[in-house]
């Protein structure tokens, strides 16, 4: 009995087994719930921070993949101590502080940008039980500590007394502000489904079918403006090592270029945990997550590790756009795409909400086809004129060539 | 659907098709025409339903088919608008529906659809042709095409409203459209000044009668308080009408009211001495001629008439009047038809003619044979507008081969020997012209006209019987001079010679205009007809009924039939004769300038009416009022004014304003500005500072003195 | 509990030195970092108002709102001219930006 | 004095201490990141006042927009990353009496409000404020025309922000 509680509620367990331990060592009360908070945070963090280094792993192994190479493969079984190596690696470096470095500054952004990552597990549902805090504003809260990034890249780039660093910065932020409104937008979509900000009722609102059916354009478009977040490729011109060497943290070495390192990839896996949290249902999956919160952390980690590596997919395919481009692709099309869909979703919602559920689905889905096809149909146009123009200009090259 | 809701659709179609044309379709001629064809098709399978109806029905005299609605609530009572077919209403929605519907199928052939568009054709100009690739050259279409479609469309609308109201008022709505349309058809062509002229002179003219015949409506509302022919021709109505005396000339108000639409009728069917519009409106494009000035508009005039024929036939006065009027015109007109060169003008003439002819049968009282001879005049003469246009067409199309512009197409003696070249013209034009001359037995012309001479004759009217002869001879003379000298002989130009056959969408409406041009008579044979006892007259019948007491017909009279026949084979064979040979202008003994200047009337107008009151708009009214009077008084004021405002500008406003007040202030403010400006620093936080301190201070203050209070 | 006074003496003194900063500060965008604070501290005050009083009414959190939208604009608009006037004049320092004297 | 007066306390000592090193500090990214300290202290007090939402949307605007807004422009505005040189106009000793003045008519007039010293009410557990200030927000009879123009004064901030700050392709301007 004892272990099927610990089964279905392991955090309440330990926590209430803590509570009697720390209350038996004569502590207040407020103290114990402040301790046995902070424990939670730190187990929380520790084991993100455990995971990354997986994460690390699984990146640099898929990369390989698509590269049609091997990866690493020395260290342990299919390299999987490879990422222990780096890091060792990156602890006996030394640990470099550019002259005319605004010290403090410097110091401060690498862990800023890791803080930034780690805070928005705190709103992550694992599972029914399993979760940080259930803040009522949860989608805002994504998107407040999303800014503590930009914030941390804008003072390492700053601090470093770097052109390239701070070029890099000022691209980085120009896209994180501008690829926010088009996340904003899309997360308000779960928003209004689920009648709510909070992750655990947007999650719980899938129990039936998950969003991704309801609203795959929105899906789509929080995917493609969270890599813009991310600022990975094809977004990737904050680093663009071809142009600006690696942009916001070149001066950066050692531990503190791991940290950023570090922070870019849980990044990538926490949007994944979002994606799905938000469009895939969370730890939903055909009732199994009902067998237990750790079967339903499990479920969340696989989506959100499909989230990754669908993430790292478009990143290893894709080729780097340019920044106009990318500030054009943003204001003209993905800002007015998300604002369409957010005020159709609503619209339809709405509408439907009070027919049967099958209409409902189906008309939802009908929608974002609808108007997936006229997105299409707009884009072919305009490429077309496009290319005609091109071609227009071309053809009188040549005559004039000729 | 019953026959009173179709005839309040009749009018629609055309109205809709207006709307579509100019809203929509105007980019498409294709659509334009199918939208305007179809709606006249519509309108007239409509009109043939109802006409159908009208005639199985027993009694429609008595009961027609009548529906109304209230439209505005005058003091106690509504003024109603409504639709009414009785029988006379019914022939003549019947001519209406069919000429319109040809008409409108001929203006595809006319304007030359399906033909490129010309090399430097310009809107407001006819078409002057165009080049295809083999460098021919080829009738080029028209460029306001889908403009004069739906002013067609808009047209008939106004017709058939007018036919089928059942009231004076909506009667009057659907004439004024028509007049619009007539002026803006007229001037179709704008950019042609004689086009724009004529437009004008047509609208102002027509204006006119309709001012008069506004007056008489009036009139009538005010002394019956209502304009519904049902209401008006009660019998009660009609007697106290009667017996009313109005001071003007001695007549009754019955009287006075049928002259007041006469004139109307004057001005609409260009009778003299309004009908000086009437010629110079054949500068419009040949199908308005037709379905405005010879078929339908004209004959709206007359058919008002014989519509009031129950209130105008009270006054005595009233009918002499009309008589006269009609009879004058038939001759008059004739006269000058015998001596225009113009294809189209003489058309023209003879339509005023034959219009006289059936006003002059309703002033002696012939009601029947006044609506006989409307229906079979209508199909006449639209089959011989549209023959002249047919012809004007072929010749236009030997213009473009030879090149040679001076030639007037519409000349007649540039024509002759078209009759080899145009064979579907020539037979139905022929057949029309027959029917237009009275050839006997065969055509319509013959019976309608041979029915107002037997009532002429019959009620004892010698004087308008014999003019009216002499003018039928005429029409006869004319009208085969005319197809003499167009179709018959030889080509008396290179143009004649290279004219050819208009296309089935021309030809198609002629030939059946010209079945009716030999039909419609039929159905108006008299009963006592060469003394034998036959059927009794269809027509009279009918449309007889639509009065209260059925008038009866005239006695068969040998005297009559001997008159019609003599007249209308002798004026046949004599214009054969005389033309026969004829080869040019100079050999026309009928040039008269007398006639070739119509007696002069427009000359006339001009001197009597148009002068003079140019003159005093000029002299008087600008000259001596508006220069003299009131510039004067204004100028006077202006000058008081102006002297007053120098004596105040010099003492108060130089000395004490200006001096004073003004340089004193400025000079004050300057001094002001001078010390105060270390101030302005331009410094954003100084500014700040200062206000900050200002309002620290004045919260102070403020807090004290209220502590205090 | 804390007592409604602690909140209005923070926003006061908040207030105070963005104003001291306002008025003291060469940099023009120092300047409009001063207002940043006063915006703040007047943000406290309504909040706190609203949570002092019925909570069921919230005209306070609605203004907090309309005064984070109006200091988004204010800084959108002022630094976007600061930016124009750098460009210019090649100077943010308040005091030198006097054109507009006699 | 409670757990949570002691948090005020801590709080109230952030906000104040970093807002006079942004009106005092030399270097201006540090004012700017100084200023972040400001607003996140501010955050927490509206977390204290049980405004989650306000708190969540200051880091969001204020952090997260403004803050990054500032920095950008100081960044944009030097020709070197260091200021030199006093930071302070030259009678700022008369604008601390100012402040001191204001703050002290501002710290008087409260004082003689009888509401000063009250204290609130328990929060509701059940009281949804943020939907209530979502209702309030959208409702016709509360604050939808304040808000309505709110984002009328949002867009002419953007189109003007962006029309003053466009440099014009051509033109002598930049010197």
């Amino acid at each position: 009995m004892n272990f099927w509680y610990f089964w279905f509620d392991p955090i309440n367990f330990i926590a209430r087994w803590l509570t009697g331990l720390l209350t038996g060592w004569g502590l207040a009360s407020w103290l114990t719930s402040l301790i046995i908070q902070l424990v939670g945070a730190v187990v929380l963090i520790s084991l993100m921070m455990v995971f990354d280094i997986f994460l690390v792993w699984v990146e640099r192994k898929v990369v390989a993949r698509f590269q049609d190479r091997l990866g690493p493969n020395r260290v342990g079984p299919f390299g999987i101590f490879q990422p222990f190596a780096d890091i060792v690696k990156l602890i006996i470096k030394e640990d470099i502080t550019p002259d005319g470095a605004d010290k403090v500054v410097y110091n401060l952004a690498p862990v800023l940008s890791l803080m930034s990552v780690l805070l928005l597990w705190a709103v992550m549902p694992l599972a029914p039980v399993i979760f940080g805090v259930d803040l009522n504003v949860g989608a805002l809260y994504i998107i407040a500590a999303g800014s503590i990034g930009t914030l941390s890249i804008i003072m390492a780039a700053w601090a470093s007394n770097n052109k390239f660093a701070l070029i890099g910065a000022f691209r980085q932020v120009a896209v994180l502000v501008s690829f926010e409104i088009p996340m904003i937008a899309t997360m308000l979509i779960p928003t209004i489904l689920a009648g709510s900000m909070g992750m655990n009722e947007i999650v719980q609102g899938q129990q039936t079918v998950w969003y991704v059916l309801l609203a795959p354009l929105a899906a789509l478009t929080f995917l493609i403006a969270a890599i813009a977040e991310l600022g990975r490729s094809p977004f990737d011109l904050n680093e663009a090592e071809s142009e600006i060497v690696a942009g916001f943290h070149i001066e950066y070495t050692g531990m503190k270029f791991g940290l950023f390192y570090a922070g870019e990839l849980l990044h990538a896996f926490t949007f994944g945990g979002f994606w799905a949290i938000l469009f895939l249902g969370g730890y939903h999956l055909f009732g199994l997550e009902n067998l237990g919160p750790l079967v339903a952390v499990l479920i969340l980690f696989a989506k959100a590790m499909f989230g990754y590596w669908v993430i790292m997919w478009i990143r290893y395919t894709v080729m780097r756009i340019r920044i106009d481009q990318m500030l054009a692709f943003n204001w003209k099309f993905l800002t007015p795409v998300a604002f369409v869909l957010l005020m159709l979703t609503a619209l339809m919602n709405a509408l439907l909400r009070p027919a049967s559920s099958g209409i409902y689905i189906a008309g939802m889905l009908l929608t974002n086809v609808v108007l997936g096809w006229i997105i299409v149909e707009i884009l072919s146009g305009f490429g077309r004129r496009e290319r005609q123009k091109a071609e227009g200009v071309a053809t009188a090259a040549a005559s004039a060539h000729r | 659907m019953t026959t009173e809701t179709l005839i309040w659709l009749i009018p629609l179609p055309p109205i809709l098709a207006f709307f579509l044309i100019v809203l929509f379709a105007n980019r498409s001629k294709a659509l334009s025409h199918t939208i305007a064809v179809g709606a006249a098709f519509l309108s007239w399978l409509g009109a043939m339903i109802v006409f159908v109806r009208a005639i199985g029905t027993p009694e429609l005299g008595r009961t027609p088919f009548a529906s109304f609605i209230n439209w505005i609530p005058t003091a106690d009572t509504w003024l109603k608008v409504g639709v009414q077919i009785d029988p006379l209403g019914a022939v003549v929605l019947f001519f209406v529906a069919w000429t319109v519907l040809m008409i409108f199928i001929y203006s595809v052939g006319y304007h030359n659809f399906g033909q490129p568009k010309g090399d430097h054709d310009i809107a407001g100009l006819p078409p002057h042709g165009a080049s295809d690739e083999h460098g021919h050259h080829v009738p080029s279409v028209e460029p306001m095409y889908s403009r004069f479609f739906a002013f067609i469309s808009l047209f008939a609308f106004g017709m058939f409203t007018l036919v089928v109201s059942d009231n004076l008022l909506t009667l009057f709505a659907g004439w004024e459209i028509m007049g619009l349309c007539s002026y803006l058809l007229i001037g179709f062509w704008y950019a042609k000044p004689s086009a724009r002229d004529a437009a004008v002179k047509a609208f102002m003219t027509t204006r006119v009668g309709d001012v008069f015949m506004l007056l008489g409506i009036a009139f009538l509302y005010s002394a019956t308080g209502s304009l519904s022919y049902r209401d008006i021709f009660q019998p009660q109505v009609l007697g106290a009408l009667a017996s009313v005396p109005t001071p003007i000339f001695g007549l009754s108000a019955a009287g006075l009211i049928g002259l007041l639409l006469f004139i109307g009728t004057i001005g609409k069917s260009a009778q003299f001495p309004l009908h000086v519009w009437l010629p110079d409106a054949m500068e419009g494009p040949t199908p308005v001629s037709a379905m405005i000035h010879a078929a339908t508009m004209v004959s709206a005039g007359v058919y008002m008439v014989i519509r009031m024929f129950p209130l105008i036939s009270l006054d005595p006065h009233t009918m002499t009047i009309i008589a006269f009027i009609g009879t004058f015109t038939a001759i008059f007109a004739a006269t000058i038809a015998v001596a225009q060169n113009d294809i189209k003008k003489v058309l023209a003439y003879s339509t005023i003619s034959q219009l006289g002819f059936m006003i002059a049968a309703l002033g002696v009282g012939a009601y029947v044979a006044a609506a006989f001879h409307l229906v079979t005049h209508a199909f006449f003469k639209a089959l011989l507008f549209l023959g002249s246009g047919s012809v004007i067409h072929g010749m236009e199309h030997g213009v473009l081969h030879t090149g040679n512009h001076e030639v007037d197409p519409q000349n007649m003696f540039n024509m002759g020997g078209l009759r080899k070249k145009m064979p579907i013209t020539f037979w139905t034009f022929l057949i029309g012209g027959f029917a237009l001359s009275g050839f006997p037995l065969l055509t319509a012309g013959f019976w309608s006209k041979d029915e107002i001479f037997t009532e002429a004759f019959g009620t004892g009217h010698w004087i308008v019987f014999i003019t009216l002869a002499v003018a039928a001879f005429l029409t006869a003379f004319y009208t085969m001079r005319q197809i003499t000298l167009t179709f018959l002989g030889e080509p008396r130009t290179k143009e004649a010679e290279h004219a050819h056959e208009t296309k089935w969408t021309m030809t198609a409406p002629l030939v059946i205009l010209a079945s009716f041009a030999v039909c419609a008579g039929w159905v108006g044979i008299p009963q006592d007809f060469l003394g034998l006892h036959l059927n009794p007259t269809w027509f009279h019948e009918f449309v007889g009924s639509t009065l209260s007491v059925m008038p009866g017909a005239a006695p068969f009279s040998w005297i009559v039939l001997g008159t019609s026949l003599v007249v209308a084979l002798g004026g046949l064979f004599v214009g054969w004769l005389v033309y026969r040979n004829v080869a040019s202008v100079e050999q026309d003994k009928l040039q008269i300038p007398l006639l070739k200047n119509k007696y002069y009337f427009d000359e006339i107008y001009s001197a009597v009416f148009i002068k003079p009151a140019t003159w005093f708009a000029d002299a008087i009214v600008y000259q001596t009022m508006d220069k003299l009077l009131i510039d004067g008084v204004l100028h006077f004021f202006g000058k008081a004014a102006q002297a007053i405002g120098s004596v105040v500008r010099k003492y108060i406003d130089l000395l004490i304003i200006n001096r004073t007040i003004g340089d004193g202030t400025a000079r004050v403010t300057q001094w002001v500005g001078k010390n105060l400006r270390p101030i302005q620093s331009g410094r954003i936080q100084q500014y700040m500072l200062v206000s900050l301190i200002v309002l620290l201070a004045i919260a102070g203050l403020l807090y004290y003195l209220l502590a205090i209070v | 509990m804390i007592p409604l006074s602690w909140f209005l003496i923070l926003s006061a003194a908040l207030f105070s030195i963005g104003l001291f900063g306002v008025l003291s500060r060469k940099n023009a965008v120092a300047i409009l970092l001063g207002i940043e604070l006063m915006l703040n501290a007047v943000n406290i005050n309504m909040v706190s108002f609203w949570r002092y009083g019925d909570v069921s009414q919230m005209a306070g959190q609605v203004f907090a709102i309309i005064v984070f939208a109006v200091a988004a604009s204010e800084v959108a608009v002022g630094l976007a001219l600061v930016i124009s006037v750098y460009r210019r004049r090649n100077t943010v320092i308040a005091e030198e930006l006097d054109l507009m004297k006699w | 004095m409670t757990v949570l007066q002691i948090f005020f306390l801590i709080v109230a000592l952030v906000i104040l201490g970093s807002s006079l090193m942004v009106v005092t500090t030399r270097n201006l990214i540090h004012a700017a990141l100084w200023l972040i300290v400001t607003l996140f202290g501010v955050a927490v007090l509206y977390a204290v006042l049980n405004a989650g939402f306000l708190a969540v949307v200051q880091v969001v605007v204020y952090i997260g927009a403004i803050a990054i807004l500032f920095i950008f422009a100081v960044m944009l505005t030097r020709k070197e990353l260091r200021d030199r040189g006093p930071q302070l106009n030259r009678g700022w000793w008369l604008n601390v009496i100012i402040a001191l003045l204001t703050f002290g008519g501002l710290f008087w007039m409260l004082q003689s409000w009888n509401g000063f010293s009250k204290t609130a009410a328990a929060f509701p557990s059940s009281y949804d404020a943020l939907g209530q200030l979502g209702n309030a927000l959208i409702s016709p009879n509360a604050f939808v025309l304040p808000f309505e123009v709110a984002s009328v004064l949002l867009l002419a901030a953007l189109v003007g922000a962006v029309y003053i700050a466009f440099n014009p392709p051509s033109g002598d301007s930049r010197k």
